[in-house]
């Protein structure tokens, strides 16, 4: 009933438009009422649409918008290579040997000429156990490392294994198409108001990258750092740092199976929670010119899925939030874990 | 219904202003025998104006909405409080959950002392464990009168504080930092207000923040927080016995001891909120009305300003900074 | 290192440049004349154009008056506001750049005056409200003596504290004396500072109005360079190719169909000149909020936190009695000290805030010249960051001072 | 449409029809302008419609509230999840069995050691006993929290979520009247209202998967919770399931409070400003009742809902450019 009374009082308004150009042409003067129409109605819409709406969406169906969403299980398994650390090991062994070699002879002396008492000689003893433990420990420390991101990666790989993996995708890919229905759907009539829609698709695009990325270079930074923190860990004096540089290397090594689980917990949230009433977005019902936008987003931005309810939209925005939660939360949560 | 109205004033001053338009724009080329063109430019000039003033008087309601009524229930405003009788049914089910819990307690207790204090010393910790238990079910029964003591404390020091305060002089930095339009039937244009009318007229962008701003300065930094802490008091008045559980149950002390302090702090922020009045009221006796009043035309009031938004930031400090003092 | 190389790449630019002209020379001297007179026609129809404005003011002001009174209606009102945004940006950044430059010590020194008519009636009132706890806190622990306490350790514990309920009652009577006296040391000291430093707190003064007026001038440049730039193209355009726009604009809408057809520097200029009256339209203020936003953050950085801070030591000066209540009464001398805390280090602001300014300004005077043209901006219109940098630190430095002096203060 | 209003549309037609025939240029141009400012409403009210579509879209998350707040997902989807950390946990335990045991039998020559190491194994069975209840454990905290649930959604909460749908309405009208005034006047209010709408539902949801993500954890909390040195990560797993799982008790505890209360706020602070009041507070009441983070937590929350405005201003340069 409303939509009638609307169309009636579209067709009055477009019938006094063109009565008003006709009668404009016949006087030979410019109309300004016809101008706002093309203009703020009908082009810079189409503008809007093809300028922004179209490219971002042409981005994420055939460039690396969704690329996340295309290769996340692969990316969360990717670990940086353990040969990268093998010069920078070559080197603290070199500055290491000698130190070494001095202190293990410092102690023979020690013991053979000094020490009196057992318990200084007990001390001496461990401490010489201790040395050579360690030494061993960092040449080994590039196969360490590998054994604890081969386990890691194992941890990871069966934890996607919970839940398919084509779920997984399907979500992610809801809620960042989901975004970009949402933010073109707000964006044609005016721009702004899809400002905070649009943002959150290039969140959804680029922060769980940024999130690996960063979980990737730090972990390159520690595996570095890791032979000088278990040399660091066995002295006395200084085993906070090496204990801060152990902890922090494995809580970043193991935030790529906490990632999995955590999308494999939104997997399975999302097959068992159900709305009262789970609403759509359809293209169809946009005023004023039905259609124009559904069609705008089929022809422009390729969008295959023409609709996003608030179900896969919420669940995709919370599958890629996830993946930026985690890292803060096993930080805190893992934080002095060694004794 | 008071939004029909002001929809009903809207639209007939919309005609008004239509109409004025229309027959300024079919007078004017008239009276000068210009082209009917520059005829449309005036009208649309008077629409553009027309449409801010609109704006401005919309915008500038909506952000002191409830500006005259807080300033004449000022004290009362500050001295709300829930009444426990609301509450009533509400506490009776959470004190009936609490004597529930009260069981296990007890007989929690009852084990650690049979089967894990070996030593006399242990035994006597857990009885005196015990003992506290037993206290604090005591003060559980009594807990809405508890809760209503503490409330009439609060209360009454509330009062007491804010008696001997010019008030006048609270609601005079108001008015100063707000400020009037010639919209509010003025002849001045000062404070937020003037900015807001001349930041409308510049851009509306720029009209949108500084409404924001003086939105926020009266209900964000004042009815903002008080409301807030209503809500919060009615919370921790509800689980006032389940907190005073918690603190006599030597192993969910440490718990208790967070809700206990956050009801007593919550419960005397009002006081804090009457010190804040006072505070600014002697500022702006004590330094004067002149000191550090910048601008020029149009002055921005710092003092009385940062006053009214100290509302705002001084509980955040109290609360900060103010933790921890129950043993 | 990067620095140098874009420089030796100018040069080389440069070079290459002279060389083409010389070369050029020789080859044909009426190309030489073509592109000396690109560059001087425009500039020398400027400089005659402004030198006529200076001449003659009054001609100036009467022929953009008529100018303006010709414009269309809505392009009179685009000008005015934009001017009246400016202009009453500029006033704000005046008044107070020249505020700040003048009362700054006055604005660091202020401390609320207890002995003040006002605030001691206040503060007296205070202590009749403490009178009832007094009694109560007395009452409670000769209860505690007489009827609890078994132990000869507890009973002189209770003593003690009697004793300093008694010391406390005395402290409460004179506060308003004992916190006149400590705010007076207090900006003595500041003061002490601010003599000392007087350079360095004049030139960290100075980075501050100095980064508020570039940010007025990041405004202006916003609003009216994009205006200036289309202007100085269409008019270097004009000049060189002898054509001129407003000749263009008459056969705009129809070089399709009248007698310039398909000569293509009319189509060109014809485009040119499209885009040339789009970018004009564009002196919008609402793309200089951000600097509106900076310029905004500066003020309330600085009068906000001062004001702040006299608000709080007003607040902690009401409260003192009770400060001094509260910590001489055992049970709630946590919460005393807490309050004591608070009052000596919203004092001490003041301080932080003289040391701050000393320290800006003697990190100002030692930094390297050439260092402090980095910045973000079109030259001439950059902000330095150690100016920006400066000014921020001017924001937060009392409050990172504040926040770590409270930690190493001794817990009470 | 009825007759009448149809008759006066012709008769509306029919008048403008001969005006515009007779007219001259200054009665045309009044319908000119009259025209363009209709169609600028007509494009004022197209923005106003799209946001009142996205709004309407958020605000159904209200109906399912209730359904949200009172259920927990169920046991088989966790149960799977958990089996899996027990298949990891158990090669570890054996291992530790076994080390604990050889300690015993052969290394500890000290009755303190062995004493400790008994301890330890009385320990491990202990934790046996519990990981292999985990499910159980469980299960008995979602009967808890549900039953708990249950019986205080019934006492009121209702009117605490149509304060909420009020506050959002509220919002609502404000921006739809600031915009049909002009274009860009209201669109940060509408900014703020969509981004506090979808951050509610986001918080709802991430509830449900943080509740299986810490629930599949439970296990491995145990495990960790049975050794010294990684006793606390255990106990901050286990506190953590605890608070994921008794959430929604703390919010359906501010919708009831929100309910009860309400009325009895004097009636001269605007209604729309308990309204918002109330959202804000249901949006924090897991902090302030649980302790999950505190009061300046939830103001830097608050301040950054309010900073997403200046984001759109991005939004008006590409705008204006394009013009």
């Amino acid at each position: 009933m409303r939509k009638k009374k609307f169309m009636n009082l579209m067709a009055l308004a477009l019938v006094i438009i063109l009565l008003m150009i006709v009668s404009a042409e016949a006087k030979g003067i410019k109309l300004e009422s016809l101008e706002v129409l093309l203009e703020s109605l009908i082009i810079k819409p189409l503008i809007r649409g093809l300028v922004i709406a179209a490219p971002i969406g042409y981005w994420l169906a055939y460039q690396d918008g969704t690329s996340f969403v295309k290769n996340f299980n692969r990316v969360i398994l990717y670990n940086p290579p353990t040969e990268g650390i093998l010069p920078f090991l070559n080197i603290l062994l070199k500055i290491l040997f000698p130190v070494y070699s001095l202190l293990i002879v410092s102690i023979g002396f020690y013991l053979l000429l000094y020490s009196s008492s057992p318990e200084g000689r007990a001390n001496a003893k461990s401490l010489l156990s201790k040395l050579i433990i360690t030494l061993v420990l960092i040449s080994l420390s590039s196969r360490l490392i590998w054994l604890i991101f081969s386990i890691s990666g194992y941890l990871t790989d069966s934890i996607f294994s919970l839940t398919s993996l084509e779920l997984i995708r399907e979500i992610l890919n809801g809620g960042i198409w989901g975004m970009l229905i949402l933010s073109t759907w707000l964006m044609i009539p005016d721009i702004e108001l899809g400002a905070v829609s649009l943002m959150l698709v290039y969140v959804f695009a680029w922060l769980p990258y940024m999130v690996i990325s960063l979980r990737n270079i730090i972990l390159t930074a520690l595996m570095i750092l890791f032979p000088l923190g278990i040399l660091l860990y066995f002295i006395p004096e200084l085993k906070s740092i090496g204990k801060t540089i152990l902890e922090q290397f494995l809580i970043w090594t193991f935030i790529q199976a906490f990632m999995a689980l955590a999308l494999v917990s939104v997997a399975k949230a999302f097959s068992v929670t159900t709305l009262v009433s789970n609403p759509e977005i359809t293209c169809l019902n946009i005023f004023p010119v039905p259609g124009i936008n559904n069609m705008l987003a089929w022809f422009f931005t390729s969008i295959d899925l023409g609709t996003t309810n608030l179900m896969t939209l919420g669940f995709g925005a919370v599958a890629h939030f996830s993946i930026i939660l985690v890292p803060i939360v096993m930080v805190l949560l893992f934080k002095k874990f060694l004794p | 219904m008071r939004m029909n109205s002001r929809i009903k004033i809207l639209i007939v001053i919309g005609l008004i202003l239509v109409a004025m338009s229309i027959s300024t724009a079919v007078r004017i080329p008239k009276i000068f025998g210009e082209s009917h063109e520059t005829g449309f430019n005036r009208m649309g000039i008077i629409i553009w104006i027309a449409k801010r003033l609109l704006y401005i008087w919309l915008s500038a309601s909506y952000g002191t909405e409830g500006l005259n009524e807080l300033k004449a229930n000022l004290s009362e405003i500050v001295m709300m409080n829930p009444s426990i009788t609301t509450l009533s049914n509400l506490m009776v089910i959470v004190i009936k959950l609490v004597f529930a819990l009260y069981i296990p307690a007890i007989a929690f207790l009852g084990f650690y002392i049979l089967f894990l204090s070996s030593s006399p010393e242990g035994r006597a910790e857990a009885k005196s464990m015990l003992t506290k238990l037993i206290v604090g079910l005591i003060f559980v029964s009594v807990s809405p009168q508890l809760m209503n003591l503490l409330l009439t404390v609060s209360e009454g020091l509330t009062s007491s504080i804010l008696a001997p305060t010019a008030k006048g002089v609270f609601t005079k930095a108001w008015d100063t930092s707000i400020g009037a339009t010639p919209l509010d039937l003025r002849l001045e244009l000062s404070g937020l207000k003037g900015l807001h009318f001349i930041a409308t007229f510049i851009e509306i962008e720029l009209g949108f923040y500084t409404f924001l701003f003086f939105m926020i300065l009266v209900w964000g930094a004042f009815i903002f927080p008080i409301l807030i802490r209503f809500f919060a008091v009615s919370v921790f008045i509800v689980l006032f016995p389940l907190s005073i559980l918690l603190y006599s149950f030597e192993f969910t002390k440490a718990l208790g001891r967070t809700m206990l302090e956050q009801t007593i702090i919550w419960t005397f922020l009002q006081v804090i909120n009457a010190l804040i009045v006072l505070t600014v009221v002697q500022s702006i006796i004590s330094l004067g009305e002149d000191f550090m009043k910048v601008g020029w035309g149009i002055t921005i009031p710092v003092i009385p300003l940062v006053g009214c938004l100290m509302f705002a930031v001084a509980p955040l400090f109290i609360i900060r900074f103010f933790r921890g003092f129950l043993p | 290192m990067q620095r140098e190389d874009s420089q030796r790449m100018w040069n080389k630019i440069l070079a290459i440049f002279i060389i083409l002209i010389l070369l050029s020379s020789s080859v044909s001297a009426s190309i030489i004349d073509t592109i000396w007179g690109l560059i001087t026609k425009p500039l020398k129809g400027v400089l005659k154009s402004w030198e006529h404005v200076l001449k003659n003011p009054k001609h100036f002001i009467k022929h953009w008056g008529k100018h303006f009174a010709h414009e269309e209606l809505e392009e009179k009102g685009e000008r005015i506001r934009t001017f009246a945004y400016v202009f009453l940006l500029g006033l704000f950044t005046w008044t107070v750049t020249k505020d700040i430059s003048e009362n700054i010590n006055r604005y660091i020194l202020i401390n609320p005056d207890p002995l003040h008519e006002g605030v001691k009636s206040t503060v007296y009132s205070f202590i009749h409200l403490l009178i009832p706890f007094y009694v109560l806190a007395l009452v409670s622990l000769g209860a505690y003596i007489l009827f609890l306490s078994t132990s000869p350790k507890g009973r002189s514990r209770a003593k003690s504290m009697v004793s300093k309920l008694i010391i406390g009652m005395i402290l409460v009577t004179i506060s308003p004396h004992l916190l006149n006296f400590f705010f007076t040391l207090s900006e003595n000291v500041t003061k002490n500072i601010l003599t000392q430093g007087e350079e360095e707190v004049t030139d960290a003064v100075g980075t501050y109005t100095g980064v508020m007026w570039k940010s007025w001038f990041l405004t202006v440049g916003a609003i009216y360079g994009v205006n200036a730039l289309g202007e100085i193209v269409t008019e270097t355009v004009t000049h060189a190719t002898g054509f001129s726009i407003s000749q263009i604009k008459k056969h705009h809408y129809s070089w399709g169909t009248r007698g310039m057809k398909g000569y293509w520097p009319v189509k060109v200029l014809g485009t040119l000149d499209k885009i040339l009256s789009k970018l004009k339209v564009e002196a919008e203020p609402g793309r200089t909020i951000p600097m509106l936003m900076l310029s905004i953050t500066l003020f309330i950085g600085v009068y906000g936190i001062l004001a702040f801070r006299y608000l709080m030591v007003m607040f902690f000066t009401l409260l003192f009695p009770f400060t001094i209540f509260f910590l001489c009464f055992d049970p709630t001398k946590k919460l005393g000290g807490t309050l004591l805390e608070q009052l000596l280090l919203w004092t001490f602001v003041q301080e932080f805030y003289a040391i701050i300014l000393v320290a800006i300004g003697t990190g100002m005077i030692m930094l390297p010249e050439d260092l402090l043209g980095y910045g973000f901006g079109i030259w001439p219109l950059t902000i330095s960051f150690f100016d920006l940098a400066a000014c921020f630190t001017l924001m937060l430095g009392p409050i990172i001072l504040f926040m770590l002096l409270r930690k190493l203060l001794p817990p009470l | 449409m009825d007759k009448k209003s149809r008759i006066f549309t012709l008769l509306v037609v029919i008048l403008l029809l001969s005006t515009l025939v007779n007219a001259g240029g200054a009665l045309l141009g009044i319908i000119d302008v009259a025209i363009k400012e209709g169609l600028k409403l007509v494009a004022k009210g197209w923005i106003v419609s799209t946001g009142w579509q996205v709004i309407d879209f958020y605000e159904k998350i209200f109906d399912s509230f209730p359904l949200l707040l009172t259920t927990n997902p169920p046991m088989s989807e966790i149960t799977s999840g958990m089996f899996f950390f027990i298949k990891i946990i158990a090669p570890f335990y054996i291992l530790a069995i076994v080390i604990l045991a050889l300690y015993i039998l052969m290394a500890s020559s000290s009755m303190r050691g062995r004493a400790k190491a008994k301890s330890m194994l009385t320990n491990l069975i202990i934790g046996l006993v519990l990981i292999s209840l985990s499910p159980g454990v469980l299960k008995v905290f979602f009967i808890i929290s549900e039953n708990l649930a249950n019986a205080l959604i019934s006492m009121g909460a209702n009117a605490g979520i149509s304060a909420l749908k009020g506050a959002s309405g509220g919002l609502y009208e404000k921006f739809w009247k600031l915009t049909l005034i002009h274009r860009t006047g209201g669109i940060e209010l509408f900014a703020i209202h969509t981004t506090l709408l979808f951050g509610l539902t986001i918080m709802l949801l991430l509830r449900h998967v943080m509740v299986i993500l810490f629930g599949m954890l439970l296990p491995l909390a145990f495990f960790l919770y049975l050794f010294y040195p990684t006793k606390h990560i255990g106990k901050g797993l286990f506190m953590q399931t605890f608070l994921w799982t008794f959430m929604p008790i703390a919010w359906i505890l501010a919708l009831v409070i929100i309910g009860t209360v309400i009325g009895s706020i004097p009636s001269y602070i605007p209604e729309f400003y308990i309204l918002i009041a109330a959202l804000f507070f249901f949006i924090g009441s897991p902090m302030m009742i649980l302790g999950v983070g505190d009061w300046l937590a939830f103001l830097v929350f608050l301040f950054e809902v309010l900073q997403a405005a200046p984001l759109s201003i991005g939004a008006v340069v590409i705008d204006e450019t394009m013009k």
